[in-house]
């Protein structure tokens, strides 16, 4: 399964940073995330940063049971 | 080369380190981003920084490079904290050292931008009123959108 | 209000002091100007500051309460060299701090310009090639004109 | 006599800083401070300073005895 990472809010609503999600693509992960309530209404916000394997990505991506893929909120840095 | 640093940072330490031994720079601009004990009336505890470590320094060095091939300088560079930060702390320490003035002011300005807009760092204040998660401001993203006409100098 | 000094200045130790205990200040951006080793091809083996005591510094508080009055800071500071100063060695340094950090850029960016441009300070270079006294460029000058027509923020 | 101070490049070409100079306006002591042939082409030089009593002035001023004047090339502070 892929390996799943959250940062920011995501992973302070979904109560983990890291974990294996089951799914074939970055949108079949979110749909998974999504069966948490609130960190469905977080994915769904503008803005979202999705990497896959180091690389940010965009629109609905492809992934292998050996991808590494991040989503994240947008980013405050500064 | 941009670095994440857990733990607190010394700008004074950093501008001197930065200046020093230098006889070929006119101009040292620095920017020091402090956290404040209070934003948007609500008072702050702790700011908690979130990175992922290494995919943040190579992103915040892609910043930096894209500085150094927008302006002529002679040396740049970024300090970013993670983890927690106190009020009074400093949080982020930007230098652009440049022959002349205006490049240094500009590129500092202009780092400064992508990084508030562009460094995968995500930010968090706890105080008496909660938790709030943090954003990038309009101002932020209107700042960056700044550069996007401008050529180099 | 603004300082004339008369031996090594370290903008390390002045930028940490200014920095020191503000927990309502979000930006600090900082200016160093250093003694370069040679402009525009020469070399130079002293830099020398002639200065009015007293009337220099009146002088360089009344374009730091202007920058004051123009945007809206929390602090403000410029010191600078007289006398001799050596390559690598720190001329100027200033420092703004704003709760945000395009004021504190705006800020810096301002005083400096108007410090090339009014300051009663007349710098003379000593090398090799010579003696040679040096005025404010046109680009200095084309710079501080940028703010005649900005107003306050 | 009004007292004069030199700065800068004037001090320097003229060889000193202050002195007392004959003359009843701030022209008529660059008349007299002329006489020394290098300052003379300095103080023609565009952008002059010209400070009475500590006062920066424009165009010929009249001056008394007790009068402090300086003279100085264009700044170069920063």
């Amino acid at each position: 399964m892929p390996r799943v990472l959250l940062f920011g809010a995501f992973a302070d609503v979904a109560g983990w940073r890291e974990r294996e999600v089951e799914g074939a693509s970055t949108e079949a992960l979110v749909a998974v995330l999504s069966e948490h309530e609130g960190l469905a209404e977080r994915l769904a916000r503008p803005g979202r940063m999705t990497v896959v394997n180091r690389v940010v990505v965009r629109g609905d991506v492809a992934v292998t049971p050996e991808d590494e893929v991040a989503f994240a909120p947008p980013v405050s840095g500064g | 080369m941009a670095t994440l640093v857990d733990g607190p940072i010394d700008p004074g330490a950093l501008l001197d380190a930065f200046c020093a031994g230098r006889t070929d720079v006119g101009a040292v601009v620095s920017f020091t981003g402090l956290c404040r004990a209070a934003t948007d009336g609500r008072a702050v505890e702790t700011l908690t920084l979130d990175a992922w470590r290494g995919f943040t320094e190579e992103a915040m060095t892609a910043l930096e490079d894209e500085a150094r091939a927008r302006f002529d300088l002679i040396d740049l560079m970024a300090v970013h904290r993670w983890g927690e930060v106190r009020p009074g702390e400093a949080i982020v320490f930007v230098a652009a050292a440049a022959a002349h003035r205006r490049t240094a002011f500009d590129a500092a300005d202009y780092l400064m931008d992508q990084l508030k807009t562009r460094a995968p760092l995500w930010k968090r204040e706890d105080g008496p009123d909660g938790r709030r998660w943090i954003e990038a401001r309009a101002s932020d993203h209107a700042d960056a959108a700044r550069w996007n006409m401008e050529t180099k100098r």
